[in-house]
C-alpha cells in the first residue's frame, strides 16, 4: 500500500500537488523542482503547480496562499535556504492540506512529513575522508555558503569539524566571508583565503557549486597539486571533476532527484490515506573517483 | 488655416502670415503677421503673456504652430525642430536660460561643433581658443571660456547664450528679452553687437520690455496684445507713451508714484557686514516707509549681500537688525562671529522678505501650481488643528492673484512653469507679499515685467511703503532706481560707494559711482 | 539639473502643445483615469479568465499580499517626493523583525514591537541626517545603510528567531471579518499618509522640496528637518512592515527582505511618482502596489512557469508604466 | 558642481569667491586630490597593517576582483551621465555568460563570446529605446529588465553550464606577467571609455544631456540616439563582464550577478559621479571600483567576520563619500 507507483486512489483518482519553492536560483533547487514534476509525470494522475518565491519569505507565504486558493490537494515545500516558516505551515494546516518538506526541515511549525539528507553526517563523512588523506596533518580551509542563518551549512561544517578537530597537525581555517552557495562566490572567497593561507592542503565547501569555483582559484594560483577539494551535493560538474582525477576528490551525495521524487511519492501516499513516516533521512553516499561514474549517469543536475 | 495668396514680397527674409497657436484648445496667438528684411531689427513688444515668447518658439522650431504660414527667402518653411531651424539659419536666444550648468562655457558654445583633430578626437586647446575668440569678437571677452557655466552670474550666462547663437552667423537672429538681465557696459556691448549684425545684413527679431532701447535699436516695431498684432510701426513715428498705451490697451498716466515723505524708525540696519570675496564692510539703514534703491554693475555683489542679509548665506562679520529693538530678533551666529540671521526662517520670522533675482532657480517650484507656489511662505501659519486650512489659504492666495493681476485669470491651479515669464515674476512677488513682511528686499523685481505691470508693482510697493514697510530695491535699471526710490545706494566691487538722494541725483552721477569714475 | 528625458524635474520652459496623448471619446485620459482604467481592466480580466480569482480566499490573499510592499511603498513615496530614495528598507524590515522577535520573550509584546518600529525610525533618522545635513547622495547613503543594517541584523542574531509567544502570530493572522488586520493597518497608514501629504504643512513642504529645495529653503521652511522627517517616516514604515512580516511568517530572519526596496520603488513609479521628486500621491502608490500584487497573483493563478513569470512580470511592468506615461500630458 | 576631471577635458577655471571647504596647507583640496589621498591612504594603511596585503597573490587578487565591478561601473557611468540608471546589468551578466557557455560547444569560441556580448548590447538597446523613445523612467525600465532578463537566463538554462572546451577558461585565467588578461581588458575599456567621454563629440553630448537634455536638443543634437547609445554601451560592458566572469569561474550560472548593479552604482558615486547626471569621470569611477574592492579585500585580510564586514563596508562607503563631498566646492 505504501508503494507509490500505482498512484494513490483519490476521489477521482487524480491529484493536484502544489510545489512552493523558496528559490529556484540554484541548480540544486531547480533540480528538485524538476524531479518532483518528473515523478508526477511518471505517475500520470498527478498535476503539479509549481511556484517560486525568488528568495522572499513573504512571497513564499503569498505563493502558498495562492496555491491554497487554487485548491491544491497537497503542498510540497522546497524551502532551502529558508530556515522556517511556521505561519505558512499553519495556514496550510488550517486549510486542512498535508504538507511535505523536501531537503530543508523547518526548525519550527507543524508539517506532515519531511524527506531530506543528514547534513551533519555528510560533513562528517567528508571530514573523515580528509583526515585520512591528511594523515600527516595540514591546513584545511572551510568555505561556507551563508548567510549565517542556515542550519544546513552549519550542520555540514560542524560535521567536518567534528571529524577533523583534534587530529594531529590539522588546522582549520574558516573563510571570513560567505560564498553564497555559488561558483563565483566560491571562487572569490577562495582567492582571498589563499592570500592569507598559502599553505592550505585541503578545502571543504558546504556545497559543490562553491567548490567548483574554489577549484578554479586553486588552479589559477598554481596549487592544484597542493590542495584537495571536498564538497557536498553531487552536482554533475563536480562528479565529472572527481571522475577525471582532478584535485576534486570527494563529495557527499545529496541527490535532489531522489529527494524530489520521494517527496512527490510521499505526498501521493498521504493523499491516498496511507500512514507514513514523519521524517525520512535519505542516504548520502560518499562519492569518490571509485564510484562517481555510477552517480553521474543519472545525474540530472 | 489662412491661405495666403501669392508669393511673399521680394526682399523679405522672413514673413509670418496669420500664425496661430493654441495650448490645449486655448488660443494664445490669433493670426500674427510679421515681416523682416535683411539688415532690419524688428522689435516685438507686448504685455506679459501677450504671446511674444510663444511666437518666438514657433520661429525657432521649438513649438509647432496651430495654423498660419512661415516663409523664408521666398520659400514656405515649417521648422519642425530646433535642428531644422538651425539649418534654415534661424538662431534663437530664449527668454529662459538654457545652458548646461555643469559644463564649461566653451562646451556650451561649441556643443555639436567641436574642432577635432585628425584622429576624430576633440581638440580642446583649439576649442577654448575658438570660444575665447568668439566671445571677444562679440564684445563679451569678460567671460572666461573655461569657466563652468552654472557658476556664472545670470548676466554672464546670458552673454554665453547670445554667443551660442552666433557660433555660425545666422540669417535670422531671434532674441527674447536678452537685455533683461544685463546692465551698464554689458548692455552697451549687446547693442553694439546687434548694430554690427544688422549692418552685416542679419535680420534681428528683438523682444524687450525696455521701450527706450527698443526705440533706439529697432527699424520696425510690432506691438502684440492678447495674441494679436495691434500695430506695426517705426521708432520715428511713435513714442514710449504710445507704445505703452497700445500694449496695455489703455492710457497710463505716470510711471512712478509720487514720492512719500516723513519716514519712520529704522527698520533694517546693516552694520559692517562682510563676506570674503563678495562684499566688504557694508553698512546702511532702511527706515519704515522708505524705498531705498541699490544700483551696481553686474558682479558688484548686491545679490550676495541681499542673500546674506536674509540669512541664506553666512556673513563673516557684521550685524543685521530688523526693527527698532536692537538684536532682539537676531541671534549670535557662533560660526562666523557675525550677528546675523542664521537662516531664512529666522529672517522671515523677524519680518524680512527677499524676492530673489533668479526666479527659476530660487523663486519658484516649477511643477507646483501657482497657488501652491504663492502659498509656500504661509504654509505653517495657515493651519487649523494642525492641518492646513485649505479654504483660508486658497482665499488669501487667490485674492493676491487677482490683486497682482496674474494672468491668465484661472491660473491658480496651473503649474507655475506654464505662465509667461512676467507672470511668473508676479507670482514670486505675490508669495512674499503673502508673508506680510516688515522689510521687503527686491532683487531685480521688474526683470522681464511689462510696463503696465511694472507700474502696478511700483504702485504696490509705494502703497506698502505708505503703510510703513521698509523696501530695499536692487536694480540694474538706472531709470527705475532713480524713479521708484527715495534714496540710492551705489555698490561697486562689494563696497557701498555712495548714498544719494534719489530726487537730486542724476543717472550720470550714479553710474559714475558704480564704475569708480566720479569722486 | 536633471537630464532626464523622462519624468524628471521641472518641465522645460519650451512646451510643445500640452496635449494628452490618449483620448477616449474625445476626452483626454488623465493620469488618474488612465490608471484607474488599467486597474479595473486588470481586475476584470482576472475575474473573467480565472475561476480562482474571485474566490474569497484569493481576494483575502490579495489583501494580505499587499501589506509589506504597501507599507514600504508609502514610506518610499515620502522619500521619493523629496527627490531622494531609500534603498535600506529591506534591511530595516529584517532588523526590526529580528529585534522584535528577540525581545518578545523578555518584554511585553506591544513594547517589543514598538522597539522594532523605533529601530526603523532610528535608521531613518541616520539616513536622513546624512542626506540632509551632510548633503550626501541618498542613493549611496541608503545603499550603504542597506549593507550595514543587514549586517547588524545578523550581528543581532545569526539564526532566525521563532518566538514561543503565541500572541506573536496574532498581528499577522488576525482577521476583521474577511479583511486581514494587517491590511487594515496598511490602509490606515495610507489614509493618514495621504492626509499628511495633502493637508499638512509638513507634507506639502516635502512635496515642494522635491520640486525645488532652494526655493523652499528661501521661503523660510527648514528643508533639512523635512528631509530627515521623510527618511524617518520611511524607516518607521519599514520597521512596521518588518514587525508585521515576522508575525505573519511566524519567524524573524535576519536574511529576510532582500530586494524589497525594488518593489516599493516600482510601486511608487507605477503609481505616477517621479523619481526626481515633487510628484506622486498616496493614492497612486496604493494603485501601484495593487498592480504589482495582481501581477504576481495572476501569474500564479494562470500557473505560469516560474522563470516565465519573471520574464512576464518585467514586460507587464513596462507596459503599465507605458500606459501611465501615455496618459500623462507631454512635457 | 565640478565639471569633468579628465585631464584632457576642458578644465574649469578657478573662480574667485568659491571656496573649497577643505584646505591643506592653505591649498584647496580638490575632488581629485582629496580622492587620490584617500586611495593612497587606504593602500598605505593596508600595506602597513597586513602582511598579506603586499604579497603578489593578493595584489593579483585585487586586480582580478576589480574586473567585473569595473566593467559594469564603466557602462553604468555612461548611463548615469545621461541622468539615467541601469539596474539590469547583473541579469545581463548572467544571460551573456550562460548563452556564451551554451554556444561554445557548437560555435567557435570567439563567435560564442561575441554572441554573449551582442546579447548585452541588444538588451541595452531595448532599455535605451524604452527610456529615450518612450520616455519611461530609467529606474523602472531597467528594474523590469532586471526581472525579465534574469528570467530569460533561467529559461535558456536552469542549470549551470560548464563547457568542456578547454579554451573557455583561457580568457578568465590568462596572465600577462603578473597582470591578469581580464584586468588588462578592463583597463583598456576605461582608457578608451575615458577618451570617448572626454574627447569625442558623442561623449561630450552624453555628459551634456545629463546636464540639461532640453538644451542639448535645442542645440540640434539628437538626444534620443545618444541616450540609446549610452544604454547600449552599458549593455555591452555587462555582456563582456558576463562572458569574462563565466570564463573565469569556468561555469556559467543563470543565478549569477544578483545585486551587481549596486556595487557598480556605488563605484560611480564614490568616484564623484552625480546620479542626477552630467557629472562623472572614467578615472574617478575606476578609483571608486578600487576603493570598493579594497574594502572587501582588507576586511577579508583582517579576517573580519562576514556580518561585521557588511556593517563596516557600509560605514566606510559613507565615510568615503563624505570626504568626497567635503572636498567638492559648495554649489
Ligand atoms: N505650455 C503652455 N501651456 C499653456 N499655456 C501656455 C503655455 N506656454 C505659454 N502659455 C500661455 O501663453 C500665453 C503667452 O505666453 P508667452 O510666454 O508667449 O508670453 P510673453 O508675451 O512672452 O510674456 P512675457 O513678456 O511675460 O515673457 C500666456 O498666457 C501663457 O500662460
Ligand atoms: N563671471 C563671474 N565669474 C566669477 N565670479 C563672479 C562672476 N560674476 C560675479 N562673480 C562673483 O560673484 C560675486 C557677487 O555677484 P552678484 O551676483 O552678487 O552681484 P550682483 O551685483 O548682484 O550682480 P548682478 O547684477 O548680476 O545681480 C561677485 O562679487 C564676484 O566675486
Ligand atoms: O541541500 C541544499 C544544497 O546543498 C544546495 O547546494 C544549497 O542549499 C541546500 O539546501
Ligand atoms: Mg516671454
Ligand atoms: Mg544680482
Amino acid at each position: 500500500a505504501c508503494s507509490g507507483d500505482d498512484g494513490g486512489s483519490g476521489d477521482d483518482g487524480s491529484y493536484t500537488v502544489g510545489v512552493a519553492n523558496f528559490t529556484l536560483g540554484g541548480p540544486y533547487f531547480s533540480g528538485m523542482d524538476k524531479a518532483i514534476a518528473a515523478q508526477a509525470a511518471k505517475k500520470g494522475n498527478v498535476e503539479i503547480v509549481s511556484t517560486d518565491a525568488n528568495g522572499d519569505a513573504a512571497k513564499l507565504a503569498a505563493n502558498v496562499e495562492d496555491l491554497l486558493s487554487k485548491n491544491v490537494d497537497a503542498i510540497i515545500i522546497s524551502g532551502g535556504p529558508l530556515e522556517s516558516a511556521p505561519a505558512v505551515l499553519n495556514s496550510i494546516k488550517a486549510a486542512g492540506k498535508p504538507v511535505v518538506l523536501v531537503d530543508r526541515k523547518f526548525a519550527t511549525g507543524e508539517y506532515t512529513s519531511w524527506i531530506g539528507p543528514d547534513n551533519e553526517a555528510i560533513g562528517r563523512q567528508n571530514g573523515e575522508f580528509l583526515a585520512q588523506r591528511l594523515a600527516s596533518g595540514g591546513k584545511v580551509g572551510i568555505i561556507k555558503g551563508g548567510p549565517a542563518d542556515n542550519s544546513i551549512g552549519l550542520a555540514r561544517t560542524n560535521g567536518v569539524k567534528a571529524a577533523l578537530q583534534g587530529k594531529p597537525g590539522i588546522v582549520l581555517v574558516e573563510a571570513p566571508d560567505f560564498g553564497g552557495w555559488s561558483s563565483d562566490g566560491g571562487l572569490t572567497v577562495m582567492e582571498s583565503l589563499l592570500a592569507t593561507n598559502a599553505d592550505l592542503k585541503a578545502v571543504f565547501c558546504e556545497n559543490d557549486a562553491m567548490c567548483l569555483g574554489a577549484q578554479r582559484a586553486v588552479a589559477d594560483a598554481g596549487k592544484a597539486q597542493q590542495i584537495v577539494i571536498a564538497g557536498v551535493d553531487g552536482q554533475a560538474e563536480a562528479l565529472k571533476a572527481i571522475l577525471d582525477g582532478t584535485n576534486y576528490l570527494v563529495t557527499g551525495l545529496n541527490d535532489a532527484d531522489i529527494i524530489g521524487s520521494m517527496g512527490l511519492d510521499r505526498a501521493v501516499e498521504i493523499l491516498g490515506g496511507a500512514s507514513v513516516d514523519k521524517d525520512t533521512v535519505v542516504d548520502s553516499p560518499r562519492v569518490t573517483k571509485d564510484n562517481a561514474a555510477q552517480f553521474l549517469k543519472d545525474g540530472e543536475f | 488655416m489662412t491661405v495666403a495668396a501669392g508669393s511673399p514680397r521680394a526682399g523679405n527674409v522672413l514673413e509670418l502670415r496669420g500664425v496661430r497657436k493654441e495650448f490645449g484648445g486655448v488660443p494664445v496667438l490669433h493670426g500674427v503677421d510679421l515681416v523682416g528684411r535683411p539688415g532690419e531689427v524688428v522689435a516685438v513688444v507686448g504685455a506679459n503673456g501677450a504671446g511674444k515668447s510663444t511666437l518666438i518658439k514657433i520661429l525657432a522650431g521649438a513649438l509647432p504652430m496651430s495654423g498660419g504660414e512661415m516663409w523664408l527667402d521666398g520659400a514656405r518653411v515649417e521648422p519642425r525642430s530646433p535642428h531644422d531651424a538651425h539649418d534654415l539659419g534661424i538662431r534663437t536666444v530664449y527668454q529662459e536660460l538654457t545652458l548646461v550648468p555643469e559644463l564649461t562655457v566653451t562646451e556650451n558654445l561649441l556643443l555639436g561643433n567641436f574642432p577635432r583633430r585628425r584622429t576624430g578626437l576633440i581638440d580642446w586647446p583649439a576649442a577654448h581658443a575658438k570660444a575665447g575668440r568668439l566671445l571677444a569678437e562679440i564684445g563679451f571677452g569678460a567671460v572666461h571660456p573655461r569657466a563652468i557655466a552654472g557658476r556664472l552670474t545670470v548676466a554672464r550666462q546670458q552673454m554665453v547664450e547670445i554667443a551660442k547663437a552666433l557660433v555660425s552667423e545666422p540669417r535670422v537672429l531671434v532674441l527674447d528679452e536678452p537685455s533683461a538681465v544685463l546692465a551698464g557696459t554689458d548692455l552697451d556691448s549687446l547693442f553694439g553687437l546687434i548694430r554690427r549684425l544688422r549692418d552685416r545684413g542679419v535680420l534681428v527679431i528683438y523682444v524687450s520690455h525696455r521701450l527706450a532701447e527698443v526705440l533706439d535699436l529697432a527699424t520696425s516695431i510690432v506691438v502684440i496684445k492678447d495674441g494679436r498684432v495691434v500695430t506695426t510701426t517705426e521708432p520715428a513715428r511713435t513714442s514710449e507713451d504710445e507704445l505703452i498705451r497700445l500694449m496695455a490697451g489703455r492710457r497710463l498716466e505716470r510711471i512712478y508714484p509720487a514720492r512719500r515723505t516723513g519716514f519712520g524708525e529704522p527698520r533694517l540696519r546693516v552694520t559692517g557686514l562682510s563676506r570674503p570675496g563678495e562684499f566688504t564692510d557694508v553698512s546702511f539703514t532702511v527706515r519704515a516707509g522708505e524705498i531705498v534703491g541699490m544700483f551696481g554693475l553686474v558682479g558688484s555683489g548686491r545679490s550676495e549681500l541681499a542673500r546674506c542679509v536674509f540669512g541664506a548665506e553666512p556673513a563673516s562679520t557684521g550685524e543685521v537688525r530688523v526693527g527698532t529693538e536692537s538684536g532682539s530678533d537676531t541671534e549670535q551666529s557662533g560660526r562666523t562671529g557675525a550677528t546675523t540671521f542664521r537662516s531664512p526662517t529666522q529672517a522671515i520670522t523677524a519680518g524680512l522678505a527677499l524676492v530673489t533675482e533668479d526666479r527659476k532657480r530660487t523663486g519658484l517650484v516649477p511643477e507646483l501650481t501657482v497657488r501652491d507656489n504663492i502659498g509656500l511662505t504661509t504654509l505653517y501659519s495657515t493651519t487649523r488643528a494642525g492641518l492646513l486650512d485649505v479654504p483660508r489659504h486658497r482665499r488669501a492666495v487667490d485674492d493676491l492673484i487677482a490683486r497682482l493681476d496674474i494672468r491668465p485669470a484661472h491660473c491658480a491651479t496651473m503649474p507655475v512653469v506654464r505662465l509667461s515669464g512676467g507672470n511668473q515674476q508676479k507670482a514670486v512677488l505675490a508669495k512674499w507679499l503673502l508673508a506680510g513682511p516688515r522689510v521687503l528686499i527686491l532683487d531685480e523685481p521688474t526683470r522681464g515685467v511689462d510696463m503696465a505691470t511694472r507700474m502696478s508693482i511700483y504702485q504696490m510697493v509705494d502703497d506698502l511703503a505708505r503703510d510703513g514697510l521698509a523696501v530695499l530695491l536692487i536694480s540694474s535699471d538706472l531709470t527705475e532706481v532713480l524713479g521708484a526710490t527715495d534714496r540710492v545706494l551705489v555698490m561697486r566691487e562689494g563696497r557701498i560707494t555712495a548714498d544719494l538722494d534719489a530726487e537730486h541725483t542724476t543717472e550720470d552721477e550714479v553710474l559714475g559711482y558704480s564704475i569708480g569714475r566720479a569722486g | 539639473m536633471t537630464g532626464q528625458l523622462t519624468d524628471a524635474g521641472p518641465e522645460p520652459a519650451v512646451e510643445p502643445g500640452r496635449r494628452n496623448r490618449l483620448t477616449v471619446a474625445g476626452r483626454p485620459v488623465t493620469v488618474e483615469t488612465g490608471f484607474l482604467t488599467l486597474v479595473v481592466l486588470a481586475l476584470a480580466v482576472a475575474a473573467l479568465t480565472s475561476d480562482a480569482f474571485l474566490t474569497q480566499t484569493n481576494l483575502t490573499n490579495l489583501l494580505k499580499q499587499m501589506v509589506t510592499t504597501g507599507l514600504l511603498a508609502f514610506g518610499m513615496l515620502v522619500v521619493i517626493l523629496t527627490g531622494g530614495i531609500d534603498l535600506s528598507v529591506g534591511s530595516v524590515v529584517a532588523f526590526a523583525g529580528i529585534v522584535t522577535a528577540g525581545l518578545v520573550s523578555g518584554l511585553p509584546l506591544p513594547l517589543a514591537m514598538a522597539v522594532g518600529i523605533a529601530s526603523g525610525i532610528a535608521f531613518g533618522l541616520v539616513n536622513g541626517i546624512l542626506v540632509a545635513r551632510f548633503e550626501l547622495a541618498p542613493f549611496v547613503v541608503t545603499l550603504a545603510a542597506l549593507t550595514t543594517i543587514r549586517g547588524l541584523a545578523f550581528v543581532y542574531s545569526e539564526v532566525p528567531i521563532a518566538p514561543e509567544h503565541p500572541d506573536f502570530f496574532w498581528l499577522g493572522s488576525a482577521m476583521l471579518g474577511p479583511i486581514p488586520l494587517t491590511t487594515v493597518i496598511m490602509a490606515l497608514v495610507f489614509l493618514a499618509g495621504g492626509l499628511f501629504l495633502s493637508r499638512t504643512p509638513a507634507g506639502r513642504s516635502i512635496i515642494a522640496i522635491g520640486g525645488n529645495a532652494e526655493t523652499v529653503r528661501l521661503a523660510g521652511i527648514n528643508v533639512r528637518r523635512h528631509v530627515v522627517l521623510a527618511y524617518a517616516i520611511s524607516g518607521a514604515c519599514a520597521g512596521l512592515a518588518g514587525v508585521i512580516l515576522a508575525s505573519r511568517v511566524g519567524i524573524a530572519q535576519p536574511s529576510v527582505g532582500v530586494a524589497f526596496e525594488l518593489d516599493a520603488i516600482a510601486a511608487c513609479v507605477i503609481g505616477g511618482a517621479s523619481l526626481a521628486g515633487g510628484r506622486g500621491t498616496a493614492r497612486g502608490t496604493l494603485g501601484g502596489v495593487l498592480i504589482l500584487v495582481l501581477i504576481n497573483n495572476l501569474l500564479n493563478l494562470y500557473d505560469v512557469q516560474s522563470f516565465w513569470q519573471q520574464v512576464l512580470k518585467g514586460v507587464v511592468i513596462v507596459v503599465v508604466i507605458g500606459v501611465q506615461r501615455a496618459s500623462r500630458p507631454r512635457a
